[in-house]
């Protein structure tokens, strides 16, 4: 079992599942290479959380403009049918429901789709939370793109969040450089494997038990 | 005749007392009333409570006003930023005290409190150390907790234009609290552009209307317009692309 | 004591007190005779509920728009330096408590402050309150401005409304065709009486304790 | 691409099934999608829920959609009006359901359902037959009483213009229920004047983002225009001052 897929390579594939017509949050860190990969022949809308549908991407340097930033705080362009609204309007949309995506980074999911990304609880640390509460809750989907293993090669799936949590119950699937796995009422289900990974063999590996659902999402 | 403009930010900013609650708009850069914060730091009020995205960046703004020890409290929902060194400071010495709030809800406190309702129950946060002690309640299958709204005594925002009766549009997402932070203090005070004649705002397009500001001043076009159009030529901070080595950087950066 | 206002002199007298720069609501009826006595060369700006600031006065016949209309559902303009919302923001604005005055009609106003406006409570008939409710606890200062007696000749200032209730303890000021009264801590108080009226034959004629307050409000 | 726009009322309300909570925008005449209601009628979905601040008026619109029994319940503000005989006849026989919600609440009971609020506490209607039986809650000193969002499985609006995105903007007071509307339904149909080309709408104005916009159909420009701009000449309902004795009538009766 060695097939770990690249990051890029994994934006690729989280945006070949987003279909045309979506709209969409992409998170702050990794999950902003998705946009990197949708199609550009399709229309996905793109949300950030600090007042905009619409987003477009980076300008050349000549052409930031400090008005128009994405919830990173970094330089964005709007597209032709964007808008724009102000903070309560804009968390409304996500509380309510209305984004179809929302792909997030994360510390550990758990099997019943609790999220930890917001904080690792590190004795002195300055806390922060921003926006990942409300992301966390606020779409019909949450994806988490993350890598399967710490870098010490602990799993980030696990049967409980040992970190603080951002949202219970909330994530739908997870995309890691090992394989996608869904969250369902019976724990996780691997989706789809990349590579020469087999399902016993990450089982083993995050000592969990793990459905086989390949067979599904292939039909 | 009403005329809501005043010709500095020091009037702008004056009377504010010590102890005051004062919301600051922004988010990062944008829409940070950077010159009303500057002159309120100038006025001298201390003992302040800070509500606002962020706890200041690098030695500016709000890290500015942190820094000279005026600020007891702050409530925000992300302090932590790779240059928030003045804010982190005072938090490990422990002298700030720091109320941090999931970004929603911060904005649908602010929101409430503008609106007067008295408080409402929301999904974000449930289950988590931020809302460890906070009232909770299964409606509809989904559990809520309890929040309250956040008032202020005095709103510190920055807007695009603005009209003698107050009227606000934004720019952009630059446009972020400052609507819903001007309904919920009972001092709102803008700096902007440009005041333009009354009538010159579209009202359909009037983002807030001025029952919810009282001053507005004007301090000129920003650095990356001209006459109205976007000419670009400046860093995230609004610092002018003044070299072919200041480009570079830039590039190197982003 | 004979002196009773006209509604005309009555909705002068109301407006002289509206300071310039206030932000204030005239509901449906009576009131709106308020705006015609503004003065001209103040700025006063109204609001109406139904998603307005900065509403003029009604257009010629030839000129009405059916999309600019007021809570009552006729035909207004716009001033310079207007604003539309929609009717969320519009009664969040009320709610909220920024708008300045709010001048109403009732068919009771108890001593305590109790606003009953909305219903008479007959049997049978269909209910509506529109903004009623909402108007009542929706500014800084609620004058209400009705008639002082029924036709009946009953008071509609009285110990405990007997008419279904709009609103608990709102009004700050009652101005009716006999006098002005304001609403304390300690009940009615007169505040300006017209004509050859005295406060002892108010007092009489409403069966109510009156404090006078006549002196301190020409001080 | 996105193309939210269909090329008849028919096709914008097609789906609709009986039972079906339906919102429907408007202020008296001001922003009431009538042609949408008409085409409901036309696809004969019943037992419907109806919320819209009034009952409908004379034996047009919402009035015409009771008449023929299509509705079960009506949450509204203002049901009672001096031409509302269909409402009044269907509420006296006992044949209709009525919820009377104060208009400032039944708009904020809309906004949470699209904003994701649980309830919220109200300062409004407390101590009125309309808030018999609500919880109540002392919050700071003042009276609130607990109010829920209201859903809908549709929304029917009437806004200005749209882009194929869904974007919308409004025309004056006909903005009204539209905006909350739109974001409280699963599926929001609107009628507007005219679909503009993506990117003619300047994003600084959209009022309703496409987000919350499902079906857009357009209309033709409203008879009180001519290529965008204002020209009068109707009455309120919109109907031509076609004589000089119509307009002598019209100012008799204004």
């Amino acid at each position: 079992m060695t097939t770990q897929l690249s990051r890029q390579e994994l934006a690729k594939r989280i945006a070949s599942d987003i279909p045309e017509g979506s709209y969409v949050n992409l998170g702050i860190g990794a999950p902003t290479l998705v946009a990197n990969d949708l199609p550009e022949d399709q229309e996905i809308i793109l949300h950030t959380e600090n007042g905009m549908l619409g987003m477009g991407e980076a300008p050349e340097t000549a052409r930031v403009d400090p008005d128009l930033v994405n919830a990173g705080k970094q330089p964005v362009t709007a597209l032709a049918g964007a808008s724009y609204f102000h903070h309560a309007d804009s968390f409304g949309m996500m509380r309510g429901g209305h984004l179809d995506v929302c792909v997030l980074g994360a510390f550990q999911v758990a099997e019943n789709g609790d999220l930890a990304n917001w904080s690792t609880g590190a004795l002195g640390a300055i806390p922060a939370v921003g926006g990942a509460m409300d992301l966390a809750i606020g779409a019909k989907h949450l994806y988490v793109m993350m890598d399967l293993l710490t870098k010490q090669g602990e799993s980030k799936l696990v049967t409980t969040c040992s970190y603080p949590l951002t949202g219970l119950g909330c994530v739908s699937r997870v995309y890691t450089d090992f394989a996608v796995f869904d969250v369902t009422p019976n724990g996780f289900a691997v989706r789809e494997l990349f590579g020469d990974n087999t399902v016993g063999e990450l089982s083993e590996l995050l000592t969990l038990e793990l459905a086989d659902e390949t067979h599904a999402a292939r039909a | 005749m009403i005329d809501k403009s005043v010709s500095s930010v020091a009037d702008a900013v004056a009377g504010i007392p010590d102890g005051a609650t004062v919301m600051i708009g922004g988010f990062g850069r944008a829409g940070q009333p950077v010159e009303l914060i500057d002159a309120l730091i100038e006025q001298g009020a201390g003992d302040l409570t800070i509500v606002s995205n962020n706890a200041g960046n690098a030695d500016v703004g709000i890290a500015a006003l942190l820094a000279k020890r005026r600020v007891r409290r702050v409530i925000c929902s992300f302090p932590r930023q790779s240059d928030s060194w003045v804010f982190d400071g005072l938090y490990r010495e422990g002298a700030i005290e720091l109320e941090l709030v999931p970004q929603g809800n911060l904005a649908e406190r602010i929101r409430a409190a503008g609106a007067g309702i008295g408080a409402f129950f929301t999904p974000t946060g449930v289950g988590t150390q931020l809302a460890e002690g906070k009232e909770t309640r299964e409606i509809d299958g989904r559990v809520y907790a309890l929040e309250y709204p956040i008032k202020a005594d005095v709103a510190l925002i920055s807007a695009f234009k603005a009209d003698r009766w107050g009227n606000l549009i934004y720019r952009e997402t630059a446009r972020n609290f400052g609507p819903i932070m001007a309904s919920a203090a009972v001092t709102t005070v803008v700096q902007v552009d440009e005041i333009v004649q009354l009538g010159r705002l579209d009202p359909e397009t009037v983002v807030t209307p001025g029952i919810f500001v009282d001053r507005v001043v004007a301090l000129g076009e920003r650095p990356w317009l001209k006459d109205g159009v976007f000419i670009g030529g400046v860093d995230l901070h609004g610092r002018p692309l003044e070299s072919a080595h200041d480009r570079a950087e830039a590039e190197g950066g982003a």
